[in-house]
């Protein structure tokens, strides 16, 4: 409920700000326009499917990236050796911008989902490694210790000690790589043209369709808000014996 | 100093086999967008000169520096406020991450309507990036600021800006720190992506020049020098860090065991 | 060639799939109104538009045949041609009106402005959609033919989008816009101050669509009814304005009055060669194609 | 009265039944008063603390500190908690974990130094300045830890275990400290301890109390004089009918609240299994 | 010999100077041994402790099991740290953090649960199986920790002091239940402890460690009937003797260290400073 405050602010802003002398009401339409667009959006079935597409490269390309960002992860952070041979290439892979492999994407897969999703998993795999491999270096020595001493392997110790250790740490990356996926989605939408929300808002921009492409930018938005309460509430199940989440009974 | 050399030697392993790879992958390649390793090579040093250094990497290093560190400020501040109370955190968060769904190129003709076109929008389109990692990592590090600590603080009458510089930024810095890693190689992505609008120079602009001139080794050179760049600003981080952090690496090796 | 007899389809009953990539603005509704004729089915072409946002997308596409044809502005193919990237025009795509104050694009000021004419331009900044392309060159004619010194003007580039924005709140001193940006500016009270495809050539070709030789040394026949059917839905273009005016709003969201009031562009069938000429003249002199020169023979039909 | 406990309770709402820790605790301290608690494991010590420390808010009932209720941390008043490991900053030094109190009231920097320097070698760490905790052994950080309270110069003081971790030396010559610092400076004193001797050779008083759910079972005056010495004292006879005595009270309290719980299964039981 | 310590020297180096913590130690464990080690406070017990469980690299000397040099955890060795609360998973419940050793090792379900359940009893926890960690009481953490390792079933049994937080009557039945481990199961075990008397009384040889840098200071066979008994053994007059003899090595090990460093600075000093 107080979520809905903030938002509300926000909103009250943007039907504000067209009347002032900060912005005109041709590039940023007042809030109540941009609602009225967004109706006409919601009434079109073109955009359904423009958010079924986008919704699919997403959830498709963030599975991919999350699940080998984890292993890889853990597999890298646990084996010492393993992190000094890759840790130069990570760092010199991971600035490569995934938009200046769209000429790639394009020449291997078109404007086919596969395009979107190179991208999406190539920029959102990053979040998550770099995550796990900070969660994996914090655990606890005298809980790691104690695993050892009580004679547990190797993937005993990662099933029981560094696993829920660097939960958090996965968790702000899957967090970090849902945003990031779903950017990445549209923006290779944008650019390249596969169908999807992104595709809209290029059509909306090249045709000055200033109220629909602001719409669609909530749109984008809500989408983001949506994805982190589902985060949110995994993660109070998930942590619940962490001090993040017992601390806040307390405060 | 064979230990230097050893590590040195196991920092290259990788990245040499895989620019073997590369190097064999396409040494006959025909294909027009993903010219030989060699032609590569050959272009990068005619042009990245020196002049093209300080025309073009020069200023968008310096808008680097400028929208991290905004985005290391503005993060760890609103880190601090997001994350210390359970209201704060209902009320901003929504707006938070309704923002940082939206992609920048979508961000980036509504920021220039604020910002103008100039330097500062494309300061303010990094910053806009590079901040929610670190956003994110300042609020799960300040949520997780040990209890008996807490309590230490709050009984010794220790609070205000004391303890959020004592308590609260220092315990949480290792995870800041992750995040300001993450937001590193980010901002260099948003580098390029800034300079991808209203730009007249950058390494963005040249790179994105590049490619649609279809001057395709010159692309992929322009793509190398990415990734060095990136390689070195995070050993410049890792030097930092190891030193800000001196307490929580020396706190974890002293109580390793043998090398495992 | 492009005025031959209707061929037939070379399977009858089974049409080919054809992929286009395209960028979803006024210059491209010939070819959505010729799918909606049905010009390309009856000479065995299954077509789809794909939209993608300029060269960097439908470029690479192209050459990996994941689109068959591809539209793109007549700089940038020339600069392509001169990286030897392997593709050849295939029939004219888009033209301008060469009519001085009846174009479907121009240099804008806000209407306060003191530029009157394109010789004030000389020393001012001026945004362009892209920089060393087909804008910039054509524009630096208008204020050169005016009498001013092109060289001191500082070129930035901004999107056709957001172009009437930047112009309305300072931030560039004129802008050079074509339909639905132009109508918005002028909407708001801007002016053009000069018409830098009509000031270039007559006539000027701006756009057209090719292929990868790839594709034409396999299947020429497909190439040549692709050209047959787009050089029909050009000239059904050219005669049916209000159907134009119509089938923009089924790909682009221009609202109903703008699409009315804009200025359409010309979809002659010929490519004006002498225009590209003068086109490729002018990129030369400003540094486009670097130290080549274009070989329009490689390049058009 | 100074510190005053009336009524106390407290109950964790955990995401399984509540836990009932403390049912009802009313006792008071007075200016100069030197109480130990004493009582079984887990019966509500470190949660009674906390609730007087205002780090924790009672179900029931209220503590007043000077007539006023106590609804956060009172200044001038030190804690020195049982997870001592948990409860020095791993970021300073010994020396900074030492002075951040002080610096933080203001002392100045000369005597702060002093009181730092003082504090640290009372607890017989002289030369551990500039280690980090992680650095020291478990006993060393225990210290350190006594060693910030006792520099902070409170008022009142309140240590949930402080000795647990230290050797029988130290120990003693670390309840010497408390007593020497509480004699000459007149510090109220609230020491909760295991060690049933330490606890009658420390306290003026000592408070029993019983298992969970947990009331005061006994409040016992030491009648031994002031002047207290760790050889004479022991060995005095009413010092061994003291403890007997205290001891005897946390059988008792033991025993009726485990019927039939764990000593009759206990050790055959596990012997059995664990043979099997 | 099953476990033989010779010639340990453990050497932190740390940014600063190096801590020597263990000097030179030699001894050794026959199967089914029950020792006792004490020693000040910091002199390197729970050094020696890790180095025997191939937790830490000795800087010198070695640390050999069965006559195979220790690298690394040996299989059936148990710990309990001195670090009990952090050596706990947060993550688990009570239930779960005892038998997570055992279901590692292959324990079938229903004879995992019963062990479990025993464990936990015999350490006075049996209504606590679902409780995690930081809902318990520093005592009952720790006794938790002690329950997964005598649910483990080990060879060998190192702990660090495991009695520290808990009271004294938890205390002396913990002590029985160790006893009766040992004696039933044959059990070779090392308890480290600050508590004289539960050396004394646990114990049949006592280590007692020197100051850090830190040697064996001497080795005691503790005389008494193997058959003992809180109330008798305690009172017999053997065991006074012995415990006084530690009591007094320990004070010994502890002045010679510190010639002129706390003890003589200590009370009169600090109590003039904060008298200021
Ligand atoms: N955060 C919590 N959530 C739920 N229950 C708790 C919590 N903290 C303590 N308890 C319970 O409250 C009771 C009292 O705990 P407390 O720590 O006050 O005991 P104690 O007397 O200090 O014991 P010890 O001597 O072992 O330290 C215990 O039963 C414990 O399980
Ligand atoms: N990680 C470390 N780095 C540097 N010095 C250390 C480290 N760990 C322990 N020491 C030092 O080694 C010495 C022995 O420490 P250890 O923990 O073994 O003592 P202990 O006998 O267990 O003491 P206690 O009875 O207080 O637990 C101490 O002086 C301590 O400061
Ligand atoms: O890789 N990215 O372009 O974010
Ligand atoms: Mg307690
Ligand atoms: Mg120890």
């Amino acid at each position: 409920m107080l979520g809905l405050s903030g938002l509300a602010g926000v909103l009250l802003l943007v039907e504000i700000l067209p009347y002032t002398a900060v912005v005109s009401a041709d590039f940023l339409p007042p809030t109540h326009r941009i609602a009225v667009a967004l109706g006409h959006e919601i009434a079109d079935g073109g955009f359904w499917s423009a958010l079924c597409d986008t919704l699919v490269a997403w959830a498709v390309g963030l599975t991919i990236a999350v699940v080998a960002g984890i292993v890889a992860g853990i597999v890298i952070g646990a084996v010492p050796l393993l992190r000094a041979l890759t840790a130069s290439t990570i760092e010199f892979l991971r600035p490569i911008p995934s938009v200046a492999l769209i000429p790639l994407a394009v020449l291997l897969y078109g404007t086919k989902i596969e395009s979107t999703l190179l991208l999406v998993v190539y920029a959102s795999f990053w979040q998550v490694l770099i995550q796990v491999l900070y969660g994996v270096q914090d655990v606890d020595p005298v809980a790691d210790e104690t695993a050892r001493s009580y004679g547990l392997g190797a993937w005993a110790r990662v099933r029981y000690v560094l696993w829920p250790t660097a939960l958090p740490y996965v968790m702000t990356g899957v967090r970090l790589a849902a945003a990031v996926a779903l950017v990445l989605a549209i923006t290779a939408e944008l650019v390249i043209g596969a169908p999807g929300l992104g595709s809209r808002i290029a059509v909306a921009q090249s045709s000055n369709a200033v109220a629909s492409m602001y719409a669609l930018i909530v749109v984008t938005g809500l989408l983001g808000v949506a994805i982190n309460l589902v985060a949110r509430a995994v993660e109070r199940f998930a942590l619940s014996w962490h001090q993040s989440v017992r601390g806040e009974v307390l405060v | 100093m064979t230990r230097i050399l050893a590590r040195l030697g196991l920092a290259l392993a990788l990245p040499a086999a895989l620019f073997a790879a590369w190097w064999l992958g396409t040494a006959g390649s025909d294909n027009f967008y993903v010219p030989p390793l060699r032609d590569i090579l050959i272009r990068f040093p005619e042009v990245w000169t020196w002049d093209r250094l300080r025309a073009d990497v020069l200023p968008s290093l310096i808008r680097l520096a400028a929208g991290y560190t905004v985005a290391v400020l503005a993060g760890v501040l609103l880190g601090v406020l997001v994350g210390s109370g359970r209201r704060v955190r209902a009320v901003l968060e929504p707006v938070l991450e309704f923002f940082r769904a939206i992609p920048p190129p979508v961000l980036v003709p509504v920021i220039m309507l604020f910002a103008g076109i100039g330097d500062t929008m494309k300061v303010v389109v990094i910053a806009a990036g590079c901040v929610w990692p670190i956003l994110l990592n300042t609020v799960e590090g300040v949520r997780a600021v040990d209890g008996v600590l807490a309590d230490t603080c709050r009984s010794y009458g220790i609070a205000g800006p004391s303890r959020l510089w004592h308590l609260v930024l220092r315990s949480a810095s290792p995870q800041i720190a992750a995040g300001m890693r993450q937001a590193l190689s980010i901002g260099i992505i948003l580098m390029v992506i800034s300079e991808m609008f209203a730009a007249s120079n950058g390494l963005g602009f040249t790179i994105v020049q590049f490619q649609r001139s279809f001057a395709i080794p010159d692309m992929w050179s322009g793509i190398l020098l990415l990734g060095l760049l990136g390689l070195a600003l995070s050993v410049l981080f890792r030097l930092v860090e190891s030193r800000a952090l001196a307490w929580y690496h020396g706190q974890r090796r002293a109580q390793r065991g043998p090398a495992r | 060639g492009s005025s031959d007899a209707p061929s037939t389809p070379a399977d009858e009953g089974t049409p080919t799939k054809v992929t286009v990539g395209v960028i979803p603005i006024v210059d491209v509704a010939p070819i959505y109104l010729g799918k909606e004729k049905g010009f390309f089915s009856s000479r065995g072409i299954d077509l789809t538009m794909e939209s993608g946002q300029g060269g960097a997308a439908i470029v690479p596409g192209v050459l990996s045949g994941q689109f068959q044809f591809g539209f793109s502005n007549m700089t940038s193919l020339m600069v392509a041609q001169t990286q030897n990237v392997p593709i050849k025009v295939v029939v004219n795509g888009v033209a301008s009106t060469g009519k001085q104050g009846a174009d479907f694009g121009g240099v804008t000021v806000k209407g306060d402005s003191p530029i009157q004419s394109a010789k004030d331009l000389a020393g001012k900044k001026v945004a362009v959609n892209t920089l060393k392309n087909i804008g910039d060159t054509t524009v630096r004619e208008s204020v050169r033919k005016a009498g001013g010194d092109p060289s001191t003007i500082s070129f930035v580039e901004i999107g056709f989008p957001q172009m009437p924005a930047a112009l309305a709140a300072g931030q560039v001193d004129a802008a050079w816009v074509v339909e639905p940006s132009l109508s918005v500016i002028k909407a708001q009270g801007g002016r053009v101050v000069a018409w830098n495809y009509a000031d270039a050539a007559p006539n000027l070709t701006v756009a057209t669509y090719f292929t990868s030789n790839k594709l034409l040394q396999e299947d020429p026949d497909l190439v040549k009814r692709f050209a047959e059917a787009m050089n029909e839905s050009l000239a059904y273009a050219s005669a049916h304005e209000d159907e134009v005016r119509q089938v923009l709003g089924t790909y682009t969201q221009i609202d109903q009055k703008t699409r009315d009031a804009m200025t359409l562009p010309e979809w002659p069938t010929e490519i004006n060669r002498a225009s590209i000429e003068t086109l490729a003249t002018l990129g030369k002199n400003d540094g486009v194609f670097g130290d080549k020169t274009p070989d329009l023979g490689q390049l058009l039909p | 009265m100074l510190l005053d406990v009336r009524g106390l309770k407290k109950v964790y709402e955990g995401r399984q039944r509540p836990v009932e820790a403390v049912r009802d605790l009313t006792f008071g301290l007075d200016v100069g008063d030197l109480v130990c608690l004493v009582g079984p494991s887990g019966c509500g010590k470190t949660t009674l603390l906390r609730c007087m420390a205002g780090l924790l808010t009672p179900t029931a009932g209220e503590v007043r500190l000077r007539d006023r209720p106590v609804t956060g941390p009172p200044p001038g008043m030190a804690v020195v908690f049982q997870e001592y490991g948990r409860s020095l900053f791993p970021w300073m030094n010994v020396r900074d974990n030492v002075a951040l109190p002080l610096r933080n009231k203001g002392v100045a920097r000369k005597p702060r130094q002093d009181l730092v320097a003082e504090a640290l070698a009372a607890v017989g760490l002289a030369d551990a300045h500039h280690a980090y905790p992680w650095q020291l052994s478990g006993g060393m950080q225990q210290r350190v830890a006594i060693a910030r309270a006792v520099a902070y110069q409170p008022d009142v003081l309140l240590m949930d275990e402080p000795f647990a971790a230290v050797d029988a030396q130290t120990r003693a010559d670390l309840e010497d400290l408390i007593r020497d610092l509480w004699r000459k400076l007149g510090v109220t004193i609230l020491f909760v301890t295991h060690d049933i001797d330490e606890a009658v050779y420390l306290g003026q008083r000592v408070i029993i109390l019983s298992s969970s759910p947990t009331v005061v079972r006994e409040v016992l005056d030491v009648d031994l004089p002031d002047q207290r010495d760790q050889l004479t004292t022991r060995s005095d006879s009413r010092f061994t009918e003291l403890r007997s005595h205290v001891y005897a009270q946390i059988q008792a309290a033991k025993r009726e609240s485990t019927v039939g719980s764990h000593d009759a299964a206990r050790p055959a039981g596990l012997a059995k299994q664990v043979l099997q």
